[in-house]
C-alpha cells in the first residue's frame, strides 16, 4: 500500500478529481497548504510597504491505494493538474504499512478502498 | 404668511432633507455590504474601492455638470455662484446627489469580480454626470415625462431601473465570470459561486432597509407633508411582505427557504412601493411587495438559467426588473386620494388604463435611454481601455490584482475557482 | 391655536417619530448581528433568516391585527379605512410596529442554533399578533394597567420583559444545544460553546445604542416635548454605567474584564434606563445603569451554572431580569420633577412606596400573561410542527440543514462540536 | 417674539441636536469597524473593549466633570442641579459628549495591539475629563482663543487634533508592535503587519461618514440655521474628493491604487473640512478635501518609514495632521459671505494674512497643550501601571492575554507574527 | 517508530482526545481536511443553483509513536471515533526513519514523547 | 530521498525559513496545525465559563529532500526554530519511494529540487 501526497494548484482541483473519478479512485483527502517552490511569487503591498508573497496557495491531497493502483493514479493526477508551467506541484510516493477502516477493524488492502 | 412661520417651515424642511440625505448616503454601506458578501473573499477589497469612488467621482461629478443638467440650468453648474441664501438650492442637492450615487452604485455589484478598476471609474463619471441627470431631469427636472403625468414618487423608475438597465448591459457585454457557465457538450451548465460572507450580505440589507426610509419618505422633499408617515408605513409593509413573497417562493422552487433569495426579496419590495409610496393604500402596498418579491426569484432564476448572464448580486432583476413592476404598480394601485399633491388614479381604483399606459411609456423610454447610452459607453471602454481583466487576473482576484491587497490577511480560505 | 402652529407642531412630531422609528427599525440589524457573533458559523444563515423573518411577518401581522388589538379598535385591522387625513394614525403605527417588532426578535437569541425554522414562524406571528399587544394595550393603550398608575416610559416591561419572558419559556421548552450542559456521573459540566464573531456582536451592539436614541427619545410621541434631550441624556449615561458595571463585576469574578458581557451590560443598562428615562434624573440614570451592569453578569452566570438553561445571547437576564429592574427602578427614583408629563415620584425621592407596588403588580401581571401564553405556544407547535430540529440536524448547523446555505464559504472553520 | 414661535424654534433645534449627537454616536461603532480591520485578529476584541469602554467613562466623567470644565462652571458637575426647564443644558450637553467621546477614541487606533488595557482605562478619565474640556473650553467655551477669533467650526483641531496629537505622543511612547520596525545591520526595514478585515474597516468608514453629516451639520447647535445644508454639502464634497485625492496619491506612490489609504482619504478629507464647513464655498470645500486626501498619504508614508512611529490605522495623520491642514485652511478658504454668523474671510478671499495666523497660534496651542499634558500622562502611567503589555502577551495576542477572549472562534487563521 | 496518520469525523475528536489520554498518549498532531470517501455527500444550493458536497469536513491527527505502542494507539482511536456508520475514517501507518526533538536535539525513540 | 515534517512555533517560521535558504533549501510546504505535546496551554474563558486550551497552534513544514540533504536541511530547522524552551517542536523522517514533477514528468531526485 502506497501513500500519495500530490500538490497542486487550487484551480486544478476539480479536474484531478475527475480524473481520478475516471480512474476509479475515489477516495481522498484534501489540506489546505502554503507551498515554497520555483514559481515566482508575486506582490503585494498595504498601505504602501511591500510584501513579498512568496508561500503560495496550494492544495495537498493524500490518496491510499493498493500498490497495483499507483501508477493510474499518478497518471490520473498529472492529468488534470499540469499545465507545463512552473508551479504545476509535485507528488510524493511513500510506503504505508498499515491501513486500518475505522468502522469495522478491517485490515490491509481491502480497507483502502 | 408669517415671516417666523415661513422660516419655521423652511427649517423643519431643512433639516428633514438633510437627515434623510444623510440616511440615503448610509445606503452605500448597504450596498457595499451586500455586494461583498454576495461575492468571493478574493474581491472583496475592490468591491470597496468601486463603491467608495463610485460616490466620490460621482458626487464630484454632479456637483460639476449632472445637477445642472438635471435640474439647474446652466448657470449652476459647479452649484456656482456662492451667493448667501441659497440654503433651498443646497438641500436641493444634498439631498439629490444621493440618489445619483445610488443609481451609479447598482451597477457595481452585477460588474463585480471581473471590471477593470479604471473602467469603473471611467463608467461612474458618465452615469452620475449624464446618463442619470438626462433620465432624471426628464422625470423629475420638469422634462417632457413629467408633464406627460408620468409618476415616480422617489425612484422605481429614475433611479433603480436606471441603475438596473445599466447593470444587465454591463454584465452582458463584460460576460460571465469564469466557471460561472461551463459548456458540457452541447448544454451549458450553470455553476454556483457562492457568496462567502452572509452575515454582511444581510447587514447590507438591513442598512439599505433603513436607509429606504430616508429616501422613500425624504421624496416629500417638504418637511410639513402630512404624507411623511404613511409613505414610511407602506415602505415598511412592502418591504417585509417582499421578503415573504421571496422566501415562499424559494421555498416553493428549492425545496427550502433561501437566505439569500429572501434577502433580495426585502429589496424587491422596497424597490417595488418606491413608485407608488405616497399613491398606494397599505394593502397596496403589501400587495406590490409581495409580488415583487415573488418575482425576484424567478427573475433571478431567469437570468442565469435561461439568459445566462451572470449577476452575483441580483442586481437586474432587484432593481431593473422590480423597479418595472413599481413604477407599473402606480397605474394599478393609485388610489386618487391624495389631496393637495397629486390626483392620479390607477386601474383597480377606477382610473382606468390612462396612467398605467403613461407608466408605461415612461419605463420604455428609460429603458432605451439607459441601455442604448450604456452600450455605447461599455463598448467604448472596451475599446479605449479594456473592460475586463485579463483571465490570470480573474484568478489571483481583483484584490490582489487590480489593488495588490488582501482582505482577510490571515484568514484560511479555500478557494478553487 | 394659529392653526399655522399646529400644522407646524404636528409637521415636527411627525418627522420626530419617523426619523425615530427608522432608528429603532435599525435596531433590528442589532439584534442580528449580536446573536450571529455570539453563536456558531454553521448558524449565522438561519439567524437572518429568523431576524429578517420576525420582522416581515410581525409587521405584516401587526398591520392586519395587533395595532386594532392594542390601539386601534375593531375599525382599525389592517389599518383601514384608507381616508386622507390620517397622518397622525400611521405615524403612530410606524412608531409602534417597530417596538413590537423588537419584543419579537429578542427571543430570537435565546433560542438560537436548535429551533425549527416553520416553528420560529408561527412564533412571530403570534407574539406579534396576540401576546405582544395585548399586555401593551394594558400599558400603554389606555388599558387597566395604565390606568392603575404604571409607568413604563419606553418599555422596559411592555417590550423588553415581554420579549424576555418569552425567551426564558423557549430556552427551557427547547433545551440546551447539545453539548453544553455535559452530564458527567452526577455533576452537570457546563461547557462554553463560543460565539464565532466578537467583532459583529460588537457592532451589533453599537447599532442598539444608536438606536436605542429612537427608542427611548422617541418615546415622548411629541417632537415639540422640552425632555427630549433628558431623555436621550438618560439613556447615554445610563448605558455607559452598565458597560462599566459589567466590565468590574465580570473582572471581579473572572479574573479579567470580559468583552461579551461588558458589551451585554451595556444593553443590560439601556434596558434598565427605557421604563424610567423620562423620570429619573441624570444621577439615577447612572445608579440605575449601574447596576443594570451588575445584575446581567450574576444573572447571566445563575441561569447558566445553576439553571442550566442554555441562553446563548444571554435574552433573558439582559431583557427579562434587567426589564424588571428598570421597571422597578421608576419606584425608586422617579424625582416627581416632571411638570406637565406625570407627577410620579418614586421611594427615594419621598413618594413612598406606592410607585414602587404598582410597578410591582404590572412587572408580575406580564410575567404571568407572557409565560402562560407562550408556554401554551410552545408546547402547541413542538405538538403540532416541532419545535426542536433533529441531533444530525443541529450537528450538521441549521444553516445547511434548513436552509441549504453556508453562510462563509471558503473559509476554514475548525469546529468539533 | 410669540411664545409658540419660540417653542418650536426651540423644539426644531431640540430634535435637530438630539438626533445629530446620536449620529455622531454612531461614529464610535465606526472608529471601533475601522481599528479592528486595521489591525490582526488576535486583537479584536481587546479593541472592542477599548472602544466601548472609552466612551462608557468618558460620558460618566464628563459628566461629573468635564463638561463643568469645558462649558458649565462649577455648579454645573454632575449636571446638577435637577431642576426641570434645563431642555437646552440637556442638550447642550449631549451633543457635547459625543465630541468628547470621538476625540478619546481616536487614540486607540494608534496604540492598537499593545497597550495595557488598564492604562488605557486611565487614558480614557484622563482625556474626556480634563485634556480635552480645558483646550475645547478655549475655543468653544467661551475661552481666550475663540475670543481671539479663533474658528474651529465643528472641531477640526478641538476634536480632531487633539485625537491625532494625544495619539502621536502614545504611539512614540509606547514604541512599535514587534515586528513592524526590524533592525537588519544599520538599516530599519519597515515591515508591513496588514489588517486582518477589510469589508469591516470599509463599513466603519461609511459609519464615520454617515456620521459626520451629524458631527459637522449639527454644530449649526441651531436647527433653524439656513446653513445646514451648505454645511452637509461641503462635508460631501470634501469627503469625496478627500478619497479621490488619497487613491491618486496611492496610485502613483506605489502601483496600484490602494484601498486603505483610499478609505484614510474619505476620513482625511471630512476631517480637512470639519474647521471650515460652514465659511469654505463648495469650490473650497473640493479642494481642502482633495489636498487632505493627497496629505494623508506622504503623512502615513513619512511617520512609517521616516519617523518609524507606529500608527496601524492612520490616526495621526488622518485626524492630527489633517485636522491642522482643515483649521489653517479657514485662515485661506473663508469666504467672508456667511451673513448673520461670522465674517471670517480667508487669505484667498481677500481677508488678508489675520485670520490664517490667528489660525496658526490656536494650532500651535492646542498642540503644545495636549502634547505636554499627554506625555505626562503615558509616562506617568508607564511608571505606575505600565504603559504597555509583555512581549509574550503581545505575541499571543491581547485578545487572550487582557480579556482570556478569542474573537473568531473556530476560523482557521494563519499567523506568524 | 511509526507515524500514524488518521481521519475521522470533526465531532469525535474530544472522544478520541480522551481515549488516547487514557492510553498515555498525550502528543499528537492535528489539522483541518476534507475528505472524500464512501460517505455520501449532502446538497446544498446558493441562490437555485445546486452544489453536490462531496469533501466533507474531517480532522487529521497525525501521531508519532514508538513500536510498541502502536497497538495501543490504533485500539484508542478506534474505541474513540467508531460509531459503525460510514465515514468513521481510516487509519493509516507509516514508519518514521528517525526524529528530532528541536528544543535538546535528541534523537530517536526517546525524543518522541 | 526523505520526506521531513517539522513543526514548528508559528512565530518561528520566519527565521526557519530564512536559515533553510542560507543552506540552499528553497522548496517546501506548510500548512496550519494544532499541536498537543509537553508545552502547557492557557485557559481562556467565554462569558464566566472556563475553556481549556491545550491544543496550541503550530506550523507544520513538509519538505522532500534527497539523501545528501537531510542533515543539514534539519540543522538549519533546529537553528531557525530552537528557543530551548517546551513546545519547540519536533522533526520527522519519512522514506520517500518515488517523487514525481507534475510539470515535465520528471522523476526520482531530479524531481525534488
Ligand atoms: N521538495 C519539496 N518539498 C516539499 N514541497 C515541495 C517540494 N517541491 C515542490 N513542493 C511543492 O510543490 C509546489 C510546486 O512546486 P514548484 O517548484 O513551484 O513547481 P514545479 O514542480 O513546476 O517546478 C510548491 O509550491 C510546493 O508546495
Ligand atoms: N484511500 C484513502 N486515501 C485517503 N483518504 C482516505 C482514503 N479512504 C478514506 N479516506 C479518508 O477517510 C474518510 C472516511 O472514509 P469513508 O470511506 O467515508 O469511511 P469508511 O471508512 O467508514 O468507509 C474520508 O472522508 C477520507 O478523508
Ligand atoms: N509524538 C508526536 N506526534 C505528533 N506530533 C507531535 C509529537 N510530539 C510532538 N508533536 C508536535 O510537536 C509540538 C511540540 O511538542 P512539545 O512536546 O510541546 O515540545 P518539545 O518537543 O519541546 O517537548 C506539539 O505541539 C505537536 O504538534
Amino acid at each position: 500500500m502506497k501513500l500519495i501526497i500530490a500538490y497542486i494548484q487550487p484551480q486544478k482541483l476539480n479536474s484531478v478529481k475527475q480524473e481520478l473519478y475516471r480512474e476509479e479512485v475515489y477516495k481522498m483527502s484534501i489540506t489546505n497548504a502554503l507551498g515554497c517552490g520555483q514559481q515566482k511569487g508575486y506582490k503585494k503591498s498595504y498601505r504602501g510597504v511591500d510584501i513579498e508573497v512568496n508561500l503560495l496557495k496550494k492544495v495537498r491531497i493524500e490518496i491510499a491505494v493498493n500498490d497495483n493502483f499507483v501508477e493510474r493514479t499518478v497518471e490520473a493526477i498529472i492529468r488534470g493538474a499540469r499545465t507545463g508551467e512552473i508551479g504545476d506541484g509535485k507528488i510524493f510516493i511513500l510506503n504505508i504499512e498499515e491501513t486500518i477502516r475505522i468502522r469495522n477493524g478491517d485490515r490491509g488492502g481491502i480497507a483502502i478502498g | 404668511m408669517n415671516p417666523e412661520i415661513t422660516l419655521l417651515t423652511n427649517s423643519i424642511t431643512m433639516i428633514w432633507l438633510v437627515l434623510t440625505a444623510a440616511l440615503v448616503f448610509f445606503m452605500q454601506a448597504g450596498f457595499a455590504m451586500v455586494e461583498i458578501g454576495l461575492t468571493r473573499a478574493k474581491s472583496a477589497s475592490n468591491i470597496i474601492m468601486k463603491n467608495l469612488m463610485d460616490f466620490a467621482v460621482g458626487a464630484i461629478i454632479y456637483w460639476a455638470v449632472g445637477w445642472a443638467i438635471m435640474y439647474g440650468g446652466l448657470k449652476e453648474f459647479f452649484l456656482m455662484p456662492d451667493i448667501p441664501g441659497k440654503g433651498a438650492l443646497f438641500q436641493s442637492w444634498m439631498f439629490q446627489v444621493v440618489f445619483a450615487a445610488t443609481a451609479a452604485t447598482i451597477v457595481s455589484g452585477a460588474m463585480a469580480e471581473r471590471t477593470k478598476f479604471t473602467a469603473y471609474l471611467v463608467y461612474s463619471l458618465f452615469i452620475s454626470g449624464l446618463i442619470y441627470p438626462v433620465s432624471g431631469h426628464w422625470i423629475w427636472g420638469d422634462g417632457w415625462l413629467s408633464r406627460l403625468g408620468f409618476h415616480d414618487f422617489a425612484g422605481s423608475t429614475v433611479v433603480h431601473s436606471v441603475g438596473g438597465w445599466a447593470a444587465l448591459t454591463g454584465a452582458m457585454i463584460l460576460g460571465a465570470r469564469k466557471g460561472k457557465y461551463v459548456k458540457v457538450g452541447q448544454e451549458v451548465a450553470v455553476k454556483a459561486i457562492p457568496g462567502h460572507n452572509m452575515p454582511l450580505a444581510a447587514l447590507g440589507v438591513f442598512i439599505l432597509w433603513f436607509g429606504w426610509y430616508g429616501f422613500n419618505a425624504g421624496s416629500t422633499l417638504d418637511g410639513t407633508s402630512s404624507y411623511i408617515a404613511l409613505v414610511a408605513v407602506n415602505t415598511t409593509l412592502a418591504g417585509a411582505a417582499g421578503a415573504i413573497g421571496a422566501m415562499i417562493t424559494s421555498w416553493f422552487l428549492f425545496g427550502k427557504p433561501d437566505p439569500s433569495m429572501s434577502l433580495n426579496g426585502a429589496l424587491a419590495g422596497l424597490v417595488g412601493i418606491t413608485a407608488g409610496c405616497l399613491v398606494a393604500s397599505t394593502t397596496g402596498a403589501v400587495i406590490i411587495g409581495f409580488i415583487a418579491g415573488i418575482i425576484v426569484v424567478f427573475s433571478v432564476r431567469f437570468i442565469d438559467h435561461v439568459l445566462h448572464i451572470d449577476d452575483p448580486v441580483g442586481a437586474v432583476s432587484v432593481h431593473g426588473i422590480c423597479g418595472v413592476w413599481g413604477t407599473l404598480a402606480v397605474g394599478l394601485f393609485a388610489t386618487g386620494r391624495r389631496e393637495g399633491v397629486t390626483d392620479i388614479r390607477g386601474l383597480f381604483y377606477g382610473g382606468g388604463w390612462h396612467q398605467l399606459i403613461v407608466q408605461f411609456i415612461g419605463v420604455a423610454v428609460v429603458f432605451f435611454w439607459v441601455v442604448a447610452t450604456t452600450v455605447v459607453l461599455y463598448m467604448g471602454l472596451k475599446w479605449v481601455t479594456g473592460l475586463r481583466v485579463s483571465e490570470e487576473d480573474e484568478l489571483l482576484g481583483l484584490d490582489i490584482s487590480e489593488h495588490n491587497a488582501e482582505s482577510y490577511y490571515g484568514f484560511q480560505i479555500f478557494q478553487n475557482q
